[in-house]
């Protein structure tokens, strides 16, 4: 089977990369550009004032700080998932079932910090 | 149970208590800390008394019990293990310790009540409770010198305890001062002990002393010895170094009760009799602290006849009985110094709570001339005090007496002791028969100059139940050492207990010529004392109950000598003089010219050497990260072709 | 020409062509999305090398996370194309690269060394790992590498604790250029 | 190598047929969206071009390519223009991984003068070992898209529409992620075949040494994560920024979302993208909690010899029981898929903190629990008899 | 001989030249560029590299635990952006740069 894969991962890079490439010189040539109205970027109602520099709330890159450590947290559940029951099987499911239970806690504890800190309120 | 338990519960449990009020001294109210503090101590109290059954029940010979928890100090010869031992001498100390020390805490709960860090407050007495019992228990001198530091700083922790006062807080740092001087010799007496047994084990110091009296002044044990003593007159309010414990009035009355009279201030006391064989090897040592003793007696006491304050008058008298029990050390009776440790402690303990109780009835008013005729308002604490007084005074047969008795007849007779030794304890007895009787009489009898605003009520059931207790205990204290003499006229002729308990453990003095009293001598001897001091009260009486007005013409006849004698014979100013403030002008001279002038500017030189070298290093430290990474990227460059070259 | 071969070369420009331009490119966004395809590059030579799981992280990890965060930093940024995207010096900069340059002689030098003295397996000779990689992996990382496994836990925790602080952190020690 | 150039081609075929697949069932789906809202809210929908509007699909598609290709004025040319094509690849990928029917076994056979086979086909893109994580994996890259259209567009409404959907769909990743973790352990396997194995027959607890058989219920995963299915369920929904939860396009406020500028066949692009990530979510919720592609109360075993009654040569066998399984999960896939379309024409929009506080607050705790609380389970019912 | 089997034998050599190769693109990046974000994405493509070699060690030697490094070396390498990031965006917020010289506070 890898091979199949393999081959498959292949063709994504290519498709990703030269379908990229590709693209971007036609779009080169392809494209209509103009400096009318019709170019503007859309405006709902009256044409707005300020520049296109607008705030954006930190909020946003918070959260997805917060998602990057959440995730390998669950990332590091995966191979423990997998294997737990062949540790139970071969006896040390107590050993392994408490170290993730620690694992768990350190988690739980830095995710309702995280609630009790308020940095994951929006308004 | 076993004995290191015991002994493991024994110590920890007021460390645990000393823990929980501590770390929660915000937090806990002062009953709970009350009680968590009174409990601790309590099973420590039952610990002791599990270990004293234990100790009793063993044979006469092999009354040891001693537990090494775990081996603390090994350097080459000096190995020192966390080793604690209860033997009858130290037996003794901790139902003392625990015993008294849960009744003031008892005490202390109802009279620290409305104090805001009252857990604070507890939290210090259980750590000093806890220093306490390592202090006594130790076996060696090590072990016993943590502790003796411990209640150093536990006294000095609870001297300043309402430190926002100035002159309390600077009343704690006296009485630390002032026992720096004294640890500073003790240590150098460890030194010296150390330099020439190879030990600091008490039991083997004891084992190896000399068993013949050493001449010299110079010599290993009389020069150890005496430094030690030096550390003792320190702790143990001795002259030269007494001074701090009347300013160490300043703190919580049950403190002055537990600390200042009781317990810690007898720890030098209980350092001669735990090395008794030592200081018994060093005649020189022992007639030293034998008039320093009978002279500290004397002084304290006639400081003790001028004062005002309730309190200092207890203090004097503190300093005066603890002369006592070195004049019975230093005259080799060290059974006797324990007995009137003992009994002290009951009735100075007891005193320390009435005047507490006292103070508290008169709204934090220590003057005597502004109280009188309290009896009628508070008769439990008068009751009491009353029985504390004939204690002290040494009236038959109260605890006082027999254990006062016992050293005057042993100044008297024995080989290290002198008539005129003898003569200042009675002397010393007389005086303190008139200012006790001086202290009841201002206070609790004749009329009332009690101010009209204040109200004097008795104290609640949880102050007077331990005043009753140890009242009860000034009673019958002393009927476990009845001299011979009066036993023998006693149906059931009850035996000296004490003396035959700690007989194993202590050494008689070195001299072929023992005196034995005849029992004529003897009787004599105590009739005189307390007829003199049963006088001298009477006198007393007559003073400040029946005419008022005498002192004040006796004071002005006296004129001058009147006035030294209540300026404390300007003792602090002395020191002032002499010694503090030559001291700080040294200070200041070397400061000036040797630090400033010489030494600063020796490092001024390096500190410019080194700063010209660093600000040519200082050009590579750009802050720019790139570079350092390149700094980096060169390293790595350097390392690998080391390796490749190789 | 084998597919293990034709892939492995394939992979590789790729891989290199995208990380080359993660470093040439003046616009930082640019950039961000180059070093994604390199990311994906890596992740599918790990799938070559037998490391499925491994692979599947590094997708959910860098490619799905961490280059997420880059990409919405600068956005947030707004940060276009930079006119001087290297830095300035000229002496430094001759240094930096003699540095890199060195480095490279040096490992490459390493790496032809060892080649005479080792023996090189193709892949398909190559130490085979148990079928089962991704259970053969969970049961090492949770016997033999326990310990880091619960420090990694109380890494993760402090820095989402410190990352929430710095990002609420309203000034700095220096004073405002 | 074993790997010759049939096999390559056929696999090659596969995913050109998977990805067109996909590419077609859009406009269905488009059209299903149509009349289905229609029908919820009793409207018409579309009924003039063709029977029943059918060919409304051709019109609509003749309508998107002939739109003008145009480049706003602020817009970065590159990204503008890669975002939509962006938008097909990770959805396609993704799908690919997903098994759809059991393999077909092809006999060896002779042709060109060589011996040829014998194969075995999966009935999926490709067969890769660690299969839930790789879907995980690719499936994260369609925050690019979104960043890079919103930013490429040069257009506050796109930029903000933008971050929100990728905020968003990065809440929901970890309450996704977390949710399967009970299933992962009950299965031991990342291998979306094997779990789908696992799924075979009657339902059968088999716990403390003892053994429960419900004849009447399938063995499915529903039955022993119930929990985890509603958690993964609705993470999905947020992942393909479907309603409760398309906050990134809420017409109100952000007018289209990170595709304001877009028209024509770029905007059909980025439609097929959300497509994709439905289908990739229903495929996945299938695989997992209803058995994939197995036939209820029966095994694959069953169905081949029920086909070997009828069909003549092996090779049909193993075609027609395929095509058996196939047929079986598209039934299911095609509920999932409407289950979608019916969810979105009746809840309303949630508020953004509403949405968040939703993921971080309530999902992602739930998943936990039912992560703790699956592993306790496991762990008393393998150890005590 | 030798000049056909370097491109038709895919050995470890090949993945530790291409993992040196990735590396010192990297440390290129990171001492010339001068947004601090792109250096941060070039300290990435390091680790990247670094993880190369590491899965490369361990299909050739038979080890796991290369595997498991690597697993390591990502959760730090996540970190760290996540660290990093944050102490850019603090400075953002201040200096609105993100030139690397204006960093350099902490000189001699």
């Amino acid at each position: 089977m890898p091979l199949g894969g393999v081959i498959f991962l292949a063709v994504f890079i290519a498709l990703f990369g030269a379908l990229l490439i590709v693209l971007a010189r036609a779009a080169g040539g392809g494209l209509k550009t103009g400096t009318g109205v019709k170019f503007d970027p859309y405006e709902c109602g009256i044409p707005g004032q300020e520049k296109r520099d607008t705030k954006i709330s930190v909020k946003f890159y918070l959260t997805a700080i917060l998602f990057i450590l959440f995730d390998i947290e669950i990332i590091f559940m995966y191979p423990w998932a997998i294997t737990f029951r062949d540790f139970i099987f071969s006896g040390q499911g107590l050993v392994v079932g408490i170290a993730m239970l620690v694992f768990l806690l350190i988690f739980i504890f830095g995710l309702f910090w995280e609630i009790k800190s308020k940095a994951l309120e929006w308004d | 149970m076993n004995h290191s338990l015991l002994m493991a519960i024994l110590l920890l449990s007021p460390f645990v208590g000393f823990l929980i009020n501590g770390l929660r001294w915000r937090k806990n109210g002062p009953n709970l800390a009350g009680g968590i503090a009174t409990v601790a101590i309590f099973i420590s109290f039952i610990c002791s008394v599990l270990l004293f059954v234990d100790l009793v029940s063993m044979p006469q010979e092999a009354r040891r019990i001693a537990v090494t928890f775990f081996e603390w100090i090994a350097v080459d010869r000096l190995k020192i293990g966390a080793g604690f031992v209860v033997d009858p001498i130290s037996a003794i100390m901790i139902l003392v310790i625990t015993g008294v020390g849960t009744l003031i805490h008892l005490f202390s709960v109802s009279y620290m009540h409305h104090d805001k860090g009252v857990a604070k407050y507890f939290a210090y007495l259980n750590l000093f409770v806890f220093n306490m019992l390592i202090l006594v228990l130790g076996d060696s001198l090590v072990t016993m010198f943590v502790g003796w530091e411990g209640v150093g700083l536990c006294s000095y922790l609870l001297i300043g305890f309402w430190f926002t006062d100035r002159e309390k807080a600077a009343a704690g740092m006296k009485a630390f001062i002032t026992n720096r001087i004294g640890d500073a010799a003790f240590l150098l007496g460890m030194f010296v002990l150390f330099m020439t047994f190879g030990t600091l084990n008490l039991h083997e110091l004891n084992e190896l002393a000399p068993t013949v009296a050493e001449g010299s002044w110079l010599g290993a044990a009389t020069l150890g010895t005496l430094l030690l003593f030096i550390g003792a007159t320190g702790k143990s309010a001795q002259i030269p170094l007494y001074v701090w414990l009347p300013d160490a009035m300043a703190g919580p009355t049950p403190v002055s009760a537990l600390i200042h009279a009781a317990t810690m201030v007898t720890a030098g006391v209980y350092m001669i009799v735990r090395l008794n064989a030592m200081f018994i090897a060093a005649p020189n040592t022992m007639m030293v602290i034998a008039v320093i003793g009978a002279a500290t007696a004397v002084f304290a006491a006639t400081i003790g006849m001028t004062q005002w304050d309730i309190k200092k008058v207890l203090a004097y008298s503190t300093v005066s009985q603890l002369g006592y029990m070195f004049l019975a050390a230093g005259v080799g009776a060290f059974g006797a110094a324990m007995f009137h440790l003992m009994t002290h402690a009951f009735f100075k303990a007891l005193m320390f709570l009435g005047s507490g109780s006292v103070i508290h009835a008169m709204h934090e008013e220590q003057d005597i001339r502004k109280m009188g005729a309290l009896k009628k308002y508070m008769p439990i604490t008068h009751f009491t005090f009353f029985l504390g007084w004939l204690a002290i005074i040494g009236m038959p047969p109260f605890a006082g007496f027999f254990s006062k008795d016992l050293i005057l007849e042993k100044a008297f007779a024995s080989p290290l002791g002198h008539p005129l030794l003898w003569a200042a304890g009675v002397l010393g007895a007389v005086m303190t028969a008139f200012y006790m009787t001086r202290l009841m009489a201002l206070t609790f009898w004749g009329k009332s100059r009690v101010p009209k605003e204040v109200h004097p009520h008795e104290s609640p059931w949880l102050m007077t139940i331990p005043l009753i207790v140890l009242g009860f205990l000034s009673v019958v204290g002393g009927w476990i050492g009845i001299p011979h003499v009066i036993s023998a006229i006693l149906p059931g002729h009850p035996a000296n207990i004490l003396g035959d308990w700690l007989a194993p453990m202590l050494k008689v003095p070195l001299s072929d010529a023992h005196h034995h009293l005849d029992a004529a001598t003897e009787w004599t001897l105590m009739g005189i004392s307390v007829v003199l001091a049963a006088i001298s009260a009477a006198v007393a009486y007559q003073f400040y109950v029946r005419s008022p007005e005498t002192p004040d013409k006796i004071a002005k006849a006296l004129g001058p000598v009147y006035q030294l004698v209540s300026k404390k014979y300007l003792i602090d100013e002395l020191y002032f003089g002499a010694v503090i403030n030559p001291l700080i002008r040294l200070s200041k001279n070397l400061w000036h010219h040797v630090d400033v002038n010489f030494i600063d500017k020796i490092t001024y030189v390096l500190g410019d050497l080194v700063r010209g070298g660093g600000s040519l290093v200082r050009t590579l430290q750009t802050g720019n990260m790139q570079l350092y990474a390149m700094y980096v990227g060169l390293g790595l460059v350097a390392i690998l072709s080391f390796v490749l070259m190789r | 020409m084998t597919a293990d071969a034709f892939i492995f070369w394939f992979l590789s420009l790729i891989t290199l062509g995208s990380a080359l331009s993660v470093m040439l490119l003046a616009n930082p966004v640019y950039s961000a999305l180059s070093l994604v395809m390199t990311m994906v590059g890596i992740s599918a030579l790990f799938v070559t090398l037998g490391a499925y799981f491994i692979a599947g992280v590094q997708l959910i990890v860098y490619a799905g996370a961490v280059m997420v965060l880059f990409v919405m930093v600068l956005m947030l940024f707004d940060l276009r194309a930079e006119l001087q995207a290297f830095s300035r010096g000229q002496i430094s900069g001759a240094l930096k690269l003699a540095t890199v340059g060195a480095l490279a002689g040096l490992i490459g030098g390493a790496l032809l060394l060892s080649a005479g003295n080792v023996a090189e397996p193709s892949m398909a000779e190559a130490a085979k790992l148990p079928p089962d990689a991704s259970k053969a992996l969970g049961i090492v990382l949770f016997t033999r590498h326990i310990f880091g496994f619960e420090a990694l836990g109380v890494l993760l925790l402090v820095i989402a604790i410190g990352t929430v602080a710095l990002a609420r952190a309203k000034g700095g020690t220096h004073a405002k250029h | 190598m074993g790997q010759d150039i049939f096999e390559i081609v056929v696999n090659g075929l596969k995913l050109i047929v998977i990805f067109l697949l996909m590419v077609q069932a859009v406009p269905i789906l488009v059209w299903v969206e149509r009349r289905g809202s229609a029908f919820i809210q009793n409207r018409l929908g579309p009924n003039r071009v063709g029977p029943l509007g059918l060919l409304q699909l051709l019109a609509d598609a003749v309508k998107f390519l002939t739109k003008e290709d145009m480049l706003p004025n602020q817009a970065v040319r590159f990204l503008f223009y890669a975002a939509p094509v962006t938008a097909l690849i990770p959805g396609v990928i993704a799908y690919c991984a997903i098994p759809l029917g059991t393999p077909i076994s092809i006999e060896a056979f002779e042709m060109f003068g060589r011996s040829w086979g014998p194969y075995v086909f999966p009935m999926q893109g490709f067969d890769i070992g660690v299969g839930i994580v790789f879907v995980l994996g690719v499936s994260s890259l369609a925050a690019y898209t979104i960043l890079m259209a919103g930013w490429g567009s040069g257009n506050k409404f796109s930029l903000m529409g933008a971050l929100r959907a990728s905020a968003q769909m990065i809440s929901y990743e970890l309450a996704l992620g977390l949710s399967i973790v009970g299933i992962i352990m009950l299965y031991g396997t990342f291998n979306l075949t094997e779990m789908i194995n696992a799924q075979q027959g009657a339902l059968t607890y088999s716990a403390f040494g003892h053994q429960l058989a419900i004849p009447a219920l399938p063995n499915w995963g529903l039955f022993y994560q119930p929990l985890g299915f509603i958690l993964f369920f609705a993470a999905t929904f947020a992942e393909a920024n479907r309603l409760p939860f398309d906050l990134a396009e809420g017409e109100a406020e952000l007018v289209a979302g990170f595709h304001t500028e877009y028209g024509g066949f770029k905007m059909l692009m980025f439609f097929i993208g959300e497509y994709a990530h439905m289908m990739i979510a229903c495929g996945l919720v299938v695989t997992f909690f209803f058995g994939g592609y197995l036939v209820p109360y029966m095994t694959p075993e069953q169905v081949q010899s029920w086909v070997a009654t009828w069909a003549s040569s092996p090779n049909a066998v193993s075609a027609w029981t395929s095509v058996i399984h196939l047929l079986s999960y598209f039934v299911k896939f095609a509920f999932f898929m409407w289950f979608f379309i019916w969810v979105r024409w009746t809840l309303p929009r949630f508020r953004y903190d509403q949405l968040m506080d939703l993921g971080w607050k309530t999902m992602l705790p739930w998943a936990l629990a039912n992560t703790i609380l699956t592993a306790l389970v496991v762990y008393f019912a393998h150890t005590i008899k | 001989m030798p000049s056909t089997d370097v491109f038709t034998t895919i050995t470890l050599q090949h993945y530790l030249v291409l993992s040196a190769a990735l590396f010192m693109i990297g440390l290129t990046g990171v001492l010339l560029r001068r947004n601090v974000i792109v250096i941060m994405m070039c300290i990435e493509l390091m680790l990247n590299a670094v993880n190369l070699s590491f899965i490369a060690f361990s299909k050739f030697s038979g080890r796991i635990d290369g595997q498991i490094m690597v697993f390591f070396v990502l959760t730090i390498a996540a970190a760290e952006a996540a660290v990093g990031l944050a102490l850019i965006v603090c400075i953002f917020k201040r200096f609105r740069e993100v030139n690397i010289r204006f960093f350099e506070h902490l000189k001699g």
